[in-house]
Formats: structure tokens, C-alpha cells, sequence
């Protein structure tokens, strides 16, 4: 495997997923027409100048359905990835550091939330907090805390136990202190990664709880509902489900490739993360 | 080996107790009351405290929690309030399928995930190892649903060689059963097969990198008989962890899947049930779900244990 | 004389391949798959609500009294007639003869009496039992003569007893119903793969004419792309309520299946919680009104299938008056009547049950009232939650439901009902209308309780569902319409 | 007879050149040295030799064995040289050997490979090649795991796969880096019993000129990618001329380079002077892992009822292999750990029930130097902010006066205050030492904790440290707690030394009286492993 090839995946991980945000944050502000606009006498109208992608069966532009939906996967992505790397990574840092019936304690609560698998929290957190992206957010983020408790913990460990923490106690210096100064920075390269292939998998997770209606709500777009509502319409108009597809799946791939790259950036050697962990 | 597993039962059996606990309240805040789902807009009031009586809903929490417990224990949880069949009998109906499905799955990402991440590691760095990187790169990032989608829209609808959908069961013979499951397993499997030939590929790299196979290479054994003999089994060690890890994935994934596919499956019980508000179907699901999840976990570390003779001590 | 031998020997075995492979095709077909939509949570019409219970068991495995036929009149079912007295308080039911239960038991006015009597039970969960209030007492005057005296005339009587929730059950297997249903259909339950399908088979013991379908299975496909897969990879042969419009022109295009568009009772409706601000203004409620353009919501929901309604009421049905005129798609007088009630900036949520039309309506709907200035936030839930929050509760702004019973005028004029509709005239007229027996005056209130509705503006009347039909074009013999959820497959065959 | 010849060998791996014109020659039964720092090119050459170079790898050049030419010879051919005709014992014991596969079965897959044996046959040869390598079968059964066995009883099993096929040649790459220095001199034992046996010539690469001095009959040493000077071990030290290869005999010696003397110690009695730094009576368990969940924790005693003193202005010299429990011993000393048993005393004072007054200016006073010159600083932070980084201990502290410390602590190791603000990775194993000194010494302390401060430093490294370590002393007066496995290094820096074996102190007293008259026999067998280098300075 040459260099060439892996800082190219950086390249093209770095570009999908800064033009992917982009756009997101774009649509908040302008989209070519608007998404929420109906035009039925319009509807199914195919590729051409006017709407670059069709219509759908509502009669709104694709393209800007496209963009907008954007926002519910990369969205919740991030703000679940966020929830389980601050719950997950502080608790397996301090985890590591204690050792005894805290560590233990923080590891099984891990190994437990894991059991659960995440749509089942979903499912029944709409139950009860209703659908909607919060729930989405929230579901995911759970599923998310043991991910970050297992790689902060796994990362964390040398480091509390390197020559230099020891060093850091000799010169006086307390755990808090040691466990900002020296341990946060020197595991924010594992984390980083992990971070990025995890949002990755959180772009998927979003798509498959909006397609089965527990994400983004309407009239809101999101890439998952449009794939459901495409969906009968296969037959009709295959564009409709195939264009958030495709976005779901290059969406996917950017976050995949940013994280490869990012591990071959950070962590060349494979050092802290092992392929096993990395990939998924 | 014996220790390994009394240590990791006990430790499951601790996690089901909380879980049991976890579930039970959980669906004790769920808003919704099974009488009104079941008898619909027109039922009175006392119709609806009938039905509540018959279903046992008005005696107290820690009653119906121990009811549930016990009866889990013994093997059944109790009586579907929609169905009025017992939750056991439910369930191992829709496990008929959804077992199969998650069976069949597994087996062809498995069959077609590790040969191909083999191949690639057997030639790193040519155009195959690229060829298999890339093809593994589109395939982890598939949404299953959707190629559920392409999948009836070519195989089903277009060339009719499938059915779409549906599930004639195993009473109609194993040869449309079977052939019902295939498209639902494709549609599990490939993204499964690509995360796995990607980690096949790189397990084997690493290992192959390792000094031990220089090792073996030095007493004259050829590169073939190196990768069989010694390269192969410990690249699967890491194959092991992410099949552990990728369970509940393959088990989320199924449960939409089968909802894609109309089978009558675990998942689409799980849904039909929450939607019913039949909380005692709902709870016992979940539960069972969480309890094959953990029984993977223990299985996986013991399956750890039996190849990898360091495990095994440690353990 | 060999070469002769074996070319005669190939050509009988070219036949015999052919015979084999195109057997079926010369044979008259007499099975049927069926599409539904929702699982049954069980097969007992009389302990549920859920329509598809009676789409599956009414008139196939379970009979009434009465029976309600494709238009939607009632028709003699168990009872070969009836009559009523002067007074219009007691019906008097003259019964079959020679009718058998599926468990080979026999039907006599005892079973009839047990039916009706386990539905007004106090303990009863028969979910009509509210329509059987006014029944004082049920007696089986002898073996096939059964009489019911009521509190008061009710001419709805015998449409009531021929609805699925009150066919007759058995005595002895009334409460196995729900696994195993006993009734004197002619089909007989089979099996039921549950999560999949229900499967009948003919009963060759049934008293009137034996059905010319053999074998009927009920297949629970719901998801829509699924009903279209399985319709054109053959694998079911009809699907009499389709799910999705959108695909109907596709298989009118198809020479190998029919299209039938027919109506059912299901009223939709943009219900409003009418006790709640802002809300309780008329002059909201109709601002509202004038902000629904109905063609707009027919193309795009139901991609033009079904027809607009203007209140509370069937176009099929007698006594109809369209009102659909009443209230012009005008945003400018929507907008002018919010202004003038002071409403302006309005936020309304509109909370959406699961099914397509509901969600789709849903966002159609939400849209218009926005560019009228109403913003609106749209709040998908499950039957569960609906049932709870907006129809128990009544904890909700806005909603969009099918209401499918028919002749459920009624419903206006309960106290309590999820729309908090209170008015005394309209609850006047609705007792006059229940005590009438007059068909020509019935016909005149029918006619004021709509117009009432209409002008107090008590709900968004948006459409009729459409019942899509689409099945084998070789198939003959189905309900066009859907009077109520069923599929009497009596009449339905395979055309030679 | 000439068995091989490496003529002109030129490596390349992606592209880089690694070996530039190699040449040695090595006859049947002869043993040669090849000596060379990290990076030299060393083991290349012995990869080189089998043929068996990373992917990127490319050979030139004429390796003739036996009257062939290695590198004209088809991968199948070569197959049958392997193992065969040519063995190898790697360097890292720990991962040479498949961690899933049993040691007699490793061993006899060779045997199979090259010669029609059944199965059992094979099996039983393996067990009596393993018998030959020490492990007798009664103790270490063949049927073991590589990771049930110690570090000494791995290489064993390396160097057991190897002589099995009885090859002509051994090649063995840094076959006693990684262990002990008594389990050093056992394996080195072992393989002079080999070669006495049955007599292969054997290549011997190490950077532990030690090693290669007492084994070697001929030496070759390499400096990047090149054999710099090659002779015959006798006199060898003698006859160098090339530079590099002289920094290296003195350095491996510690003939001249430790220029101060050690002091000596400032008369006082122990009653009115407590000592600065002692442990009384110290003892520390570790719990091991519980057989199942409902077990009793069994325990491993690391330190038992340990007592150690040091005064002010004293060097004392902890001695020990890995596993004594030396280390846990310093950190249970520089107060990382609490003992389970007995006290920790600072100037006398238990530092365990100790206020943060005491603890503080305990902490200014003891600090501390780490074995892992790579670990023991953080990468993501500057040379300057880690040398800084105790600084508060004496309270607040302006920015200049800060920079002005560590400039000043940074000159007295021997760098630059440029340094101040590079970051580790720019530096070597032993300027990163120096860094790690620069840090102990900015708060003045009294005391400085080694623990293993210079063991995993290249021998050039290591003097110049050890230099740095007595000027230092005599500059400051300052303690020294030296922890080492080296008798070598111990000698040279301390006045008492104390030599500990599982967990306890057997032996202790003045370095010179221990290192001429050891009691203890640990102690003895310690000094019987040192290298002895005085053939190859004769």
C-alpha cells in the first residue's frame, strides 16, 4: 500500500464529508427552491434545467430535498458521536486511571449498555418521547457510550501507566491534572478517528431509524424518509430512491475514508487502534 | 476453560437481571393503553375496564414484574394480549424465521467476506488488493434497507426469478422457505461481508507481518504452507471480535429487514407489538433480544478461549 | 417401423411434458391469494376493533342475522326474515334452518340469544356494544324464532346486527374464536400462519351456495412496494384495498390485472379539538376551511382517486347533499377571516396516525395552512398514541382520520367525543333523526344534520377514501365498493 | 573451507539503500561476530541471507553458499535451504514463535519439512531437540504454549527449532537482547554447547559487544549499511582503527569515560542525621487474577519487608533482574504507590500520613528519572513545558524566572535552551534521558530516583549518560538511587549497592566489597554473567 493511495483517501474523506456538511449547512439558509414547497401538478418531473434532480410526488425539487435531508443524518451523526465521546471517552479515561470497583464497575455498565441494541432504545423512546431527530440523537448516543467507554479505556491504559504520568506524579501533579494535561491529549488521536469511522456508522444508523419513521419528521426531509417514501415508488420514478441513496452511501464512504486516512495520519504504525476496531 | 464459562454465565445472568428490571420499567412509561388499542374508537368505558381486568393490567407493578420474571424462567412469560397465545409459543414461531434469516446471513457474509479478504491480503498492495479495498469500501457503506430495495426491484418485480416478500413457511417445504430468505439474507449480508473481508484482509496483512511467520518461512516452509499453517488462524482471532461486535448490528439489521421483506419474523413482532401496546410481548422480545446478544458476547469470548490458548489461561 | 416407434414415443412424451406444465392453465383455478394490509391481532370480530379481523372472517367464516351487501343495504343473512312491530320496539327474526357451524353443531335462536347477549354483557369487550344500548332484552321465542324488544325504536337495528362485530358465534366456542374461528360461513378456518397468512378452505356443509373458490388465503403484505412486488410477481392474485395510489396506473396499464376504484365510508376528515382556543372561534374553523383545497389533497394524496366531501356523510348514501361548495379554497378570505378573529400568527399542531393518507394529507394540509399564516407542527404517531392522547385525552389541536363506520352521525352528537363538538341544535335534530321511522323524513334530517355540520364548520371534511381495487383481470366476482371492511368472497371466481 | 561467501550485498527496501557493499566470509564451524548500533544494518543482512526481505526488498551482490549463488535460486530451491541447510534464531522471543501452536509441534514442523518422518517420529525428535535446548520434557512438557513459557525458555525453543535440522550454518540475530543477564549467559551456554556438538558455523549479530566478545571468533562491525572493520576477536580492541568502532569498544568497556570519582560520603551518624530517603520494612502485594469469581484472591508478594536507606549525598545502587520487585520498590519509594506493610520515611517523617507541607518539599526533594527514555516524556508536549513541569512545587513562578530554570537545567544535562522548544520525537534515546534529567534536576532536588535510567540506551549512549550522571554528582552532591540489572553500570556509579531477588534485599553492602566478595549466590551468579572481555582486549 503505497502513501500515495492512503493520503489520497484522506483527500477524498476530507472533500466528501467538508462538502457533505457544507451543503448542510447551506440548505439551512438557501436551497435552490424550497423543499417544503408542494407543486403537484408538477410532480415526477424528470432530471432537466428547472430541477436538476426531478421532482418528487409531491412535486418538490429533489435537489433541494437532498440538501436539506442532509442535515437530520449529519446532524444527528454528530451530536450522537459527540454524546458518546464525552460520556464514553471521560468515563473509560477515569476508568483506566482508578483501576478497582470503579473500573469495574464503569466496564460492566459498558458490556450492559451493549446488549441493548440501539434500534430497541429507539423504538421505545419514540414510544415515549415521540419521534422526532432528539430521540434519534439520544438512542444513537446511548448506543455509542460503551463504543467510546471500550476505545478511551483500551487507549487510555498505557498512557496512565507511561513513564511520563509517573514523571507527572513525582513533580507533584494531581489526577485531574494529569488526566487533562497528559492522558486527553495524548488519546485525542484514537479518539479522532474513532470519531470519525463512528460518525460514519451514525449516518447510517440516522438513515435506518428516519426509514422506518423514528428519525427526522415531516414535512423536515431527511435522506432515510425519502428512501421509504421512494420506496413505493420505485417502479414510478427510480430516481427518487436512488439519489438519497447514493447520498447516504457517499456520505458513509466520506466519513469511512476521512477515518482511514486520519488512522494512517495519526497512528501509522497501528499502534493504538487495532484494524479490527477502526473499520467498522 | 470450565472457570471461563461459570465466570461468564454468572456475569450474563447478572446483566439479564438488570435488563429484566431496565425492560419491565421501561414499559411502564410507555403512554398508550392496550385495552383502547385492542377494542378501538368505539368501546365505552366499561368495556375498556373489562378487558383491562381480563388482561391482568390492574394488579400492582411488582406483581405483574414478578409474574413476568417467573414466568420467564420457566419458560413462559405469560398470554399475548392481542394474540391470546402464549408469549412462548409467539415467539418461537417468529424465531423459525428470523434465526434462519440471522443464520443465513452470517454464513454468507462469512463465505464471501473472508475468501475475498484473503485474496486481497494473499496479494497486498496489487490492483486486486485495491480492487477488493475499494468494492469493501462501497459495501460497508450500503444501507441495507436500500439494497433490500434495488434487490426486489431487479430480482422480484423485474426478473420475477424471487419473490418479494412474504414467508411461506417451513410447512410448505424447505425449498420455498429457503428461497423466500434469500434476498432478505443478501440484503444482511453484503455490507456484513465487506466489513469482514476488509478486516480478514488487514488481520492477515498484520500477521503476516509478524515475526513468527518469518519464523516459520525461515525453516524452509514455502508462503503458501506459511499462510495455512500459521497465518490463518491467527488472523482470525480479530475475525472473531467483530463478528462479537457486529451482532447486534446484523440483529437491528435483520429487524428491518424483515420488515422490507414482510417476513414474519422476531422484528416485525417486536413492531406490530409496541404498536398493539401488547407490553408483555414487547417486554419478553426485548428481552429475549438482549439475552442473545449477551449469549453472543460469552460465546464469542469462550470461542476466544478455544483458539487462542492465552485466552484460555487468562480466562 | 423403429424409427416410427420412437418418434411416436417422443412425440407422446413432448405432450406429456406439456400436459404437465400447462395442466393448470386448462384446469379451472379455485384457489386465491388475497393481499391485506395489517396482521389480525386475532380472528374474532366480536373482541376487536381492527377492521381487518372482519375483512378477513365477515361473510366467509362468520355470518349475522343480517348481512350488509356490496352496496351497502341490508340483506337477509341467518335470519330469513324479520319484522317489526308497531310501536317499532320489538324485531322479531324468523331463522334459517339446516345451518351448521363449522364444528359440525347446529344453529338454533339459542346461539343467537347467547351473540347478542355476551355483547351487552357488562363485562362485554364487544367493541360496537355501544351501538346495542338501546336492546332491552333478547329472547329465542323457540327454535328458530328470535326476538329482541329495545327501550326505544331504533331503525338502525337490523343494519347494526349485520355488522362484523355481531355475527353469530356459538355458544360452546365463542371464546376460542380468536385462535380457531367456528362460525357457518362458507369457508372454514384452515390455518394461520401467524405473521403471514390466513388460510380457508371451503365448507362443504354451508347452507346456501357453495362458493366457487376452493381454497383463499389472506396474505398480511402492508408495506405498499411489497403489495406491488407480490401483485406483479404473482404471488398474491387480488389486493381489493390497495395501498398506494401512485401505482394504480401501472397495473391499468397492465393487461393482466383490473383496476377497480370504488368507494368505502371512510369520511376523512381534518378533525379540530373545537373546546380549545383558538379553535373554538367559528371564524377559525372556517378560515380553515377555506384554506383546504380539496383537489389539491385528492391528486396529491390519493393521486386523484376518491371524491371530495363537504361534511360528515357518503356520497353513496341516501339523504346526501354536497356541500363541497360551501367553503371555496380561498386563501384570501382565509386569511381575511384569522385577521378579523384576531388569530393571527397562529402555531396548530396536527397530530397524524400512521396510515399513508393521514401522513400525506398531513403535509399537504400543513403546507396550505402555512401560506394562510397558520403555522403548523406536524406530530406523527402510532395508533397507540393517537388513541390515547388525541381521541381519549383529547390532548390536540389538529388530526387527520378516516372516520369508516357508516351512518355515524352520531358521533357529533356524543358528549365527550374527541372533537368537543357541543350543540344543543345539532344534538336536538340527531334525536329527532334516531325516533323517526319515516324514510322520506329521515331523509329531510339527514339532510340538516349535514348542512349543520357544514356551517359550524366542526371539522375539515377533506375526502372519501377510494377502496382500490386490483386484481387478477381473470377474476370476477368482488366487491367494488366497500360499504364496510369486508371481502365476501362468496360470489368470486375464476373465469373460464 | 570457506562455507559462505557474501560478496559486495547491496540492499535496497523502497527505494532506500540499507547495505552498501557487504562482504564477509564464514567457514564450517567458525563463529563471527557482527556487531553494530541500532540501524546499522545488521539484521538486513541476515534477512538478506535467507532470502527472506520485507515485500519492498531488493538484493544484489553474490551471497555463494556452498558453491552456489543464493540469489540466482528459485523460491523452491530455496525452500530447501531454509531450515536446512541454513537456520535462524530470531531476536524476539516473545513473538518469533505462533502463540497458538505448541512448542513441540513448532519444533517438528521443521523436522517434517525437510525430512520423511512420520508424524510421531517427528514428534519425538522435537522432544529430545527440546531436551538438547534445556527444556526437558518432564518439566516443560512439549505440549505447552510459547506464552506458558518465560523469556529464557522461548529462546530456548527458537534456538531448539533451529538446531533440530542440524543446519550448516546458524544465523542468530540479537538472541540474548531481550533477557537477563543470568538467562543471557544460560542461552549463550546453550549455544556454545551447539556448536561444540555438531559443529555448524554460526553468524552471530548482536549490538552487545559483550556477547559477541566472548562468543566470537572473528568480528565484523557494521555502521551504516557497512562492515567498517573486521579481524579476529583476540586483541580485537587493540587492532581497531576505524572511529566509530573505537567509541564503541570504550563506551561497552567503561574504560575511561566516567571521569568524575564516585565522593565519598560526608561522615555522620544515622541517629542524628535520619537518612533523606529509606524504606523500613516495606511491603507490597499485587492481587492476581481470581481463579473464577467466588475464589479467594490469591497474591504475589512484590516487595517483602524491604528495607533500603539512602543519604544525603549518597549513591546507592539497587541491583536486580526483572521481576525482583526493584521497581515497584522505587515507586513504592517515591511514594507512587502505598506499601501494604511498613513506612516510606522522608527526613524521617512517614510520608504516608504526611501533610502537603511535607509532601511537597518531599516532591522538590526526591524526583525521579524513568527506564523508557520514549515513554517517559510526553509526545505532545515541548521539551521545555516537561522539564517545567515541576516547577510548581515551588510555589508561583514568573515566566522568565521559569525559562531562565530550564534554560539552566537544559545546559547542565548537556543541551541547548534552544532545545526548550522542540518536541521528544526530535530527539534520541539519550538526549531524551538528558530531557528526563533536565526534569528531575529543576527543582535542585537532593535526591534523583534511576530506575533503569541508561538499560535500554545503546552502549555509546550509556557512558556519555553515566558521564553526565557523576559530573552532576560532583557538581551538586547530589543522591543517587541507581536501579539496574547491570553490575557494570552499578559499579560504576555507586558506593553501596543493594542486590534484590524475589522481593527481598539478599544482599548489601559497599560496591566493592559485594562486586569482589559477593555472599549471596544470586549475587554470585550475577557476576559470573558479566561478559569478559579479556580476550578481545588483550
Amino acid at each position: 500500500m503505497n502513501r500515495d493511495f492512503l493520503n489520497a483517501r484522506l483527500l477524498a474523506g476530507a472533500i466528501i464529508v467538508g462538502g457533505v456538511c457544507l451543503m448542510a449547512l447551506i440548505s439551512l439558509v438557501w436551497t435552490p427552491y424550497d423543499p417544503l414547497k408542494l407543486d403537484i401538478a408538477n410532480r415526477f418531473a424528470p432530471p432537466g434545467p428547472r430541477h436538476w434532480l426531478g421532482t418528487d410526488q409531491l412535486g418538490r425539487d429533489v435537489l433541494s430535498l437532498l440538501m436539506r435531508g442532509a442535515v437530520g443524518p449529519v446532524g444527528v451523526s454528530i451530536s450522537a458521536v459527540t454524546i458518546g465521546l464525552v460520556v464514553g471517552a471521560t468515563a473509560g479515561m477515569l476508568a483506566a486511571s482508578s483501576g478497582g470497583v470503579a473500573s469495574y464497575a464503569t466496564l460492566r455498565t459498558s458490556d450492559f449498555l451493549f446488549a441493548f441494541p440501539a434500534l430497541l432504545i429507539a423504538i421505545l423512546l419514540r414510544e415515549t418521547l415521540g419521534p422526532g431527530m432528539l430521540n434519534a440523537m439520544v438512542a444513537i448516543g446511548i448506543f455509542y457510550i460503551p463504543i467510546f467507554i471500550r476505545v478511551s479505556y483500551g487507549a487510555s491504559l498505557p498512557v496512565w501507566r507511561s513513564g511520563y504520568v509517573a514523571a507527572a506524579r513525582v513533580a507533584g501533579r494531581g489526577s485531574l491534572w494529569i488526566a487533562t494535561v497528559h492522558v486527553l491529549p495524548n488519546i485525542a488521536g484514537v479518539l479522532t478517528v474513532h470519531t470519525s469511522v463512528q460518525l460514519s456508522l451514525g449516518v447510517l444508523a440516522e438513515a435506518s431509524l428516519s426509514y422506518i419513521g423514528l428519525g427526522v419528521q415531516p414535512p423536515q426531509p431527511s435522506w432515510g424518509r425519502m428512501l421509504l417514501e421512494a420506496q413505493t415508488l420505485l417502479p414510478i420514478s427510480p430516481l427518487l430512491a436512488i439519489a438519497p441513496g447514493l447520498a447516504i452511501m457517499v456520505t458513509v464512504m466520506g466519513f469511512n475514508l476521512l477515518g482511514a486516512g486520519l488512522r494512517q495520519a495519526l497512528d501509522p504504525r497501528g499502534a493504538f487502534i487495532p484494524e479490527s476496531e477502526a473499520v467498522r | 476453560m470450565i472457570r471461563a464459562f461459570a465466570a461468564g454465565v454468572a456475569s450474563l445472568l447478572a446483566t439479564l437481571l438488570v435488563a429484566s428490571v431496565v425492560i419491565f420499567a421501561a414499559m411502564q412509561v410507555l403512554p398508550g393503553d392496550p385495552a383502547q388499542v385492542m377494542l378501538g374508537v368505539n368501546a365505552r368505558p366499561d368495556t375498556l375496564a373489562a378487558l383491562r381486568e381480563q388482561l391482568g393490567l390492574d394488579q400492582p407493578l411488582a406483581v405483574r414484574y414478578w409474574t413476568w420474571v417467573s414466568g420467564l424462567l420457566t419458560g413462559n412469560p405469560g398470554v399475548s394480549h392481542t394474540y391470546a397465545v402464549p408469549v412462548s409459543d409467539l415467539i418461537a414461531a417468529r424465531l423459525g424465521v428470523s434465526l434462519p434469516l440471522a443464520a443465513l446471513a452470517l454464513a454468507l457474509a462469512v463465505a464471501i467476506g473472508l475468501p475475498l479478504g484473503m485474496w486481497a491480503a494473499a496479494r497486498r498492495g496489487r490492483a486486486v488488493d485495491r480492487g477488493v479495498l475499494i468494492v469493501a469500501q462501497l459495501g460497508i457503506a450500503v444501507p441495507n434497507f436500500w439494497l433490500a430495495m434495488l434487490l426486489v426491484l431487479l430480482f422480484a418485480v423485474t426478473l420475477r426469478w424471487l419473490p418479494p416478500g412474504g414467508f411461506p413457511g417451513w410447512d410448505a417445504g424447505a425449498g420455498p422457505a429457503l428461497l423466500a430468505l434469500v434476498l432478505p439474507a443478501v440484503a444482511l449480508a453484503l455490507p456484513q461481508s465487506a466489513i469482514l473481508a476488509q478486516v480478514m484482509r488487514q488481520s492477515l496483512v498484520d500477521v503476516l507481518a509478524q515475526d513468527f511467520v518469518r519464523t516459520a518461512r525461515a525453516k524452509g516452509l514455502t508462503r503458501g504452507q506459511a499462510l495455512r499453517r500459521h497465518a490463518l488462524r491467527n488472523a482470525f482471532i480479530p475475525i472473531l471480535s467483530v463478528l462479537g461486535l457486529q451482532f447486534p448490528f446484523l440483529l437491528a439489521g435483520t429487524i428491518i429487514i424483515e420488515n422490507v421483506f414482510f417476513l414474519p419474523g422476531i422484528g416485525r413482532l417486536v413492531f406490530q407489538a409496541v404498536n398493539q401496546r401488547d407490553l408483555i410481548v414487547v417486554q419478553s422480545v426485548v428481552m429475549l433480544l438482549v439475552a442473545i446478544v449477551a449469549v453472543v458476547n460469552l460465546l464469542v469470548g469462550l470461542a476466544y478461549a478455544a483458539v487462542d490458548p492465552r485466552v484460555r489461561r487468562a480466562a | 417401423m423403429t424409427v416410427w416407434r420412437m418418434t411416436r414415443r417422443c412425440a407422446a412424451l413432448i405432450l406429456g411434458v406439456a400436459l404437465l406444465c400447462g395442466g393448470p392453465a386448462f384446469a379451472q383455478r379455485t384457489d386465491l391469494a388475497i393481499g391485506v394490509r395489517l396482521e389480525p391481532p386475532h380472528l374474532d370480530p366480536t373482541a376487536a376493533a381492527a377492521a381487518v379481523i372482519g375483512e378477513i372472517t365477515y361473510a366467509n367464516l362468520f355470518e349475522g342475522l343480517t348481512r350488509i351487501d356490496r352496496e351497502g343495504r341490508v340483506i337477509p343473512g341467518l335470519a330469513e326474515s324479520w319484522e317489526v312491530s308497531d310501536d317499532g320496539k320489538v324485531y322479531t327474526f324468523r331463522l334459517r334452518q339446516g345451518v351448521f357451524f363449522h364444528d359440525g353443531s347446529t344453529f338454533d335462536a339459542r346461539d343467537a340469544v347467547f351473540t347478542l347477549e355476551r355483547a351487552i354483557a357488562p363485562d362485554s369487550i364487544n367493541p360496537q356494544k355501544a351501538l346495542l344500548e338501546p336492546i332491552e332484552a333478547v329472547e329465542a321465542v323457540d327454535a328458530h324464532t328470535l326476538s329482541v324488544r329495545l327501550k326505544r325504536p331504533t331503525a338502525q337495528l337490523p343494519f347494526i346486527l349485520g355488522l362484523p362485530a355481531l355475527v353469530i358465534v356459538g355458544h360452546e366456542t365463542a371464546e376460542t374464536n380468536r385462535a380457531m374461528p367456528n362460525g357457518t360461513g362458507p369457508f372454514r378456518f384452515s390455518r394461520w400462519h401467524m405473521g403471514d397468512r390466513v388460510d380457508l378452505v371451503r365448507n362443504d356443509r354451508y347452507w346456501g351456495e357453495k362458493p366457487a373458490l376452493s381454497r383463499v388465503t389472506f396474505r398480511v403484505i402492508g408495506d405498499p412496494s411489497a403489495a406491488y412486488a407480490a401483485l406483479m410477481a404473482g404471488n398474491i392474485d387480488a389486493y381489493t384495498n390497495f395501498p398506494a395510489p401512485e401505482h394504480l396506473p401501472q397495473f391499468e396499464a397492465d393487461p393482466r390485472f383490473k383496476v377497480v376504484v370504488g368507494r368505502t365510508e371512510g369520511k376523512t376528515v381534518l378533525a379540530q379539538n373545537n373546546a380549545r382556543k383558538p379553535l373554538d372561534d367559528i371564524r377559525v374553523r372556517r378560515a380553515i376551511a377555506h384554506a383546504i383545497d380539496r383537489k389539491l389533497l385528492i391528486d396529491g394524496a390519493l393521486y386523484g382517486y376518491g371524491d371530495p366531501i363537504g361534511s360528515h356523510f357518503a356520497p353513496q348514501n341516501a339523504g346526501y347533499v354536497d356541500l363541497t361548495g360551501r367553503y371555496p379554497y380561498d386563501p384570501e378570505a382565509a386569511r381575511a377571516l384569522l385577521r378579523e378573529a384576531g388569530a393571527e400568527g397562529l402555531r396548530l399542531k396536527l397530530a397524524l396516525p400512521p396510515p399513508s393518507y393521514a401522513r400525506r394529507s398531513g403535509e399537504i394540509i400543513a403546507e396550505r395552512l402555512r401560506d394562510v399564516g397558520i403555522q403548523v407542527d406536524i406530530v406523527p404517531m402510532e395508533w397507540a398514541q393517537w388513541l390515547t392522547d388525541v381521541f381519549r385525552d383529547k390532548n390536540y389541536d389538529l388530526s387527520i382520520v378516516s372516520h369508516v363506520e357508516p351512518n355515524d352521525l352520531d358521533i357529533y352528537a356524543r358528549d365527550d367525543y374527541y372533537f368537543n363538538y357541543d350543540s344543543p341544535e345539532y344534538k336536538a335534530l340527531y334525536a329527532e333523526l334516531a325516533a323517526e321511522q319515516d324514510e322520506e323524513k329521515r331523509l329531510v334530517l339527514l339532510k340538516s344534520l349535514q348542512q349543520k355540520l357544514t356551517d359550524d364548520a366542526v371539522n375539515g371534511f377533506l375526502f372519501l377514501l377510494p377502496k382500490l381495487g386490483v386484481w387478477d383481470a381473470r377474476l370476477q366476482g368482488f366487491w367494488e365498493n366497500a360499504p364496510i371492511p369486508a371481502n365476501d368472497l362468496t360470489g368470486v371466481r375464476w373465469e373460464r | 573451507m570457506t562455507l559462505l561467501t557474501v560478496d559486495n550485498l547491496e540492499v535496497d527496501v523502497a527505494g532506500r539503500p540499507i547495505l552498501r557493499g557487504v562482504g564477509f566470509t564464514l567457514t564450517r564451524g567458525e563463529t563471527l561476530g557482527i556487531i553494530g548500533r541500532s540501524g546499522s544494518g545488521k539484521s538486513m543482512t541476515a534477512l538478506a541471507l535467507m532470502r527472506l526481505l520485507p515485500q519492498d526488498g531488493q538484493a544484489r551482490g553474490r551471497i555463494v553458499f556452498d558453491g552456489t549463488d543464493l540469489l540466482s535460486l528459485d523460491e523452491a530451491a530455496m525452500c530447501g535451504i531454509r531450515g536446512r541447510r541454513i537456520g535462524v534464531v530470531f531476536q524476539e522471543p516473545q513473538s518469533a514463535l505462533n502463540p497458538l501452536m505448541t512448542i513441540g509441534a513448532q519444533v517438528a514442523e521443521g523436522i517434517r519439512q525437510h525430512a520423511d518422518v512420520t508424524r510421531r517420529e517427528a514428534a519425538s525428535l522435537a522432544a529430545e531437540t527440546l531436551a538438547r535446548a534445556g527444556l526437558d520434557p518432564a518439566r516443560v512438557s512439549p505440549d505447552r504454549f510459547p506464552h506458558e513459557l518465560s523469556g529464557g525458555q522461548r529462546q530456548r525453543v527458537a534456538i531448539a527449532m533451529t538446531v533440530a535440522m542440524r543446519p550448516d550454518i546458524i544465523i542468530a540475530d540479537e538472541p540474548t537482547t531481550a533477557l537477563d543477564v543470568t538467562t543471557q549467559a544460560r542461552i549463550l551456554d546453550l549455544l556454545r554447547t551447539i556448536l561444540r556438538d555438531d559443529g555448524p558455523a554460526l553468524l552471530l549479530i548482536s549490538h552487545d559487544l559483550g556477547v559477541v566478545a566472548t562468543m566470537a571468533d572473528r568480528i565484523a562491525v557494521m555502521d551504516e549499511g557497512r562492515i567498517v572493520e573486521t579481524g579476529p576477536t583476540r586483541g580485537f580492541a587493540g587492532r581497531a582503527h576505524a572511529p566509530q568502532v573505537r567509541t564503541l569498544i570504550a563506551a561497552a568497556t567503561l574504560s575511561r569515560e566516567i571521569a568524575a570519582p564516585v565522593p565519598p560520603l560526608p561522615e555522620h551518624t544515622p541517629a542524628e542525621h535520619p537518612p533523606l530517603l529509606a524504606a523500613e520494612a516495606v511491603s507490597r502485594r499485587f492481587g492476581l487474577p481470581r481463579a473464577h469469581p467466588l475464589a479467594w484472591r490469591q497474591y504475589r508478594r512484590a516487595v517483602d519487608q524491604v528495607s533500603l536507606s539512602v543519604q544525603a549525598g549518597e549513591s546507592v545502587a539497587l541491583i536486580g533482574e526483572s521481576g525482583s520487585g526493584k521497581t515497584t520498590l522505587a515507586s513504592l519509594m517515591l511514594g507512587l504507590q502505598t506499601p501494604d506493610a511498613g513506612r516510606i520515611a522522608y527526613r524521617g517523617q512517614d510520608i504516608a500520613g504526611a501533610g502537603r507541607d511535607v509532601l511537597r518539599r518531599m516532591r522538590a526533594d526526591v524526583q525521579a528519572v524513568f527506564q523508557d527514555p520514549y515513554s517517559s516524556l510526553d509526545p505532545r508536549r515541548k521539551a521545555g513545558w516537561i522539564i517545567a513541569e515541576p516547577l510548581h512545587l515551588a510555589g508561583p513562578i514568573a515566566a522568565d524566572e521559569r525559562d531562565e530554570r530550564v534554560a539552566e537545567a537544559l545546559r547542565e544535562v548537556g543541551l541547548s535552551p534552544d532545545d526548550a522548544n522542540k518536541y521528544p520525537h526530535a530527539f534520541s534515546g539519550g538526549q531524551r534521558q538528558r530531557i528526563a534529567m533536565a526534569r528531575a534536576l529543576v527543582t535542585r532536588p537532593r535526591l534523583v530516583v534511576l530506575d533503569e535510567a541508561v538499560s535500554s540506551l545503546d552502549v555509546v549512549a550509556q557512558a556519555r549518560i553515566l558521564d553526565l550522571l557523576a559530573r552532576l554528582r560532583a557538581d551538586h552532591g547530589l543522591a543517587y538511587l541507581f536501579i539496574t540489572h547491570d553490575l557494570r553500570v552499578a559499579k560504576a556509579i555507586a558506593r553501596r549497592v543493594a542486590v534484590m531477588h524475589d522481593g527481598r534485599i539478599v544482599e548489601e553492602g559497599m560496591t566493592a566489597e559485594v562486586l569482589t566478595d559477593p555472599q549471596h549466590p544470586y549475587t554470585r551468579a550475577l557476576l559470573a554473567s558479566q561478559p569478559d572481555f579479556s580476550a578481545f582486549a588483550a
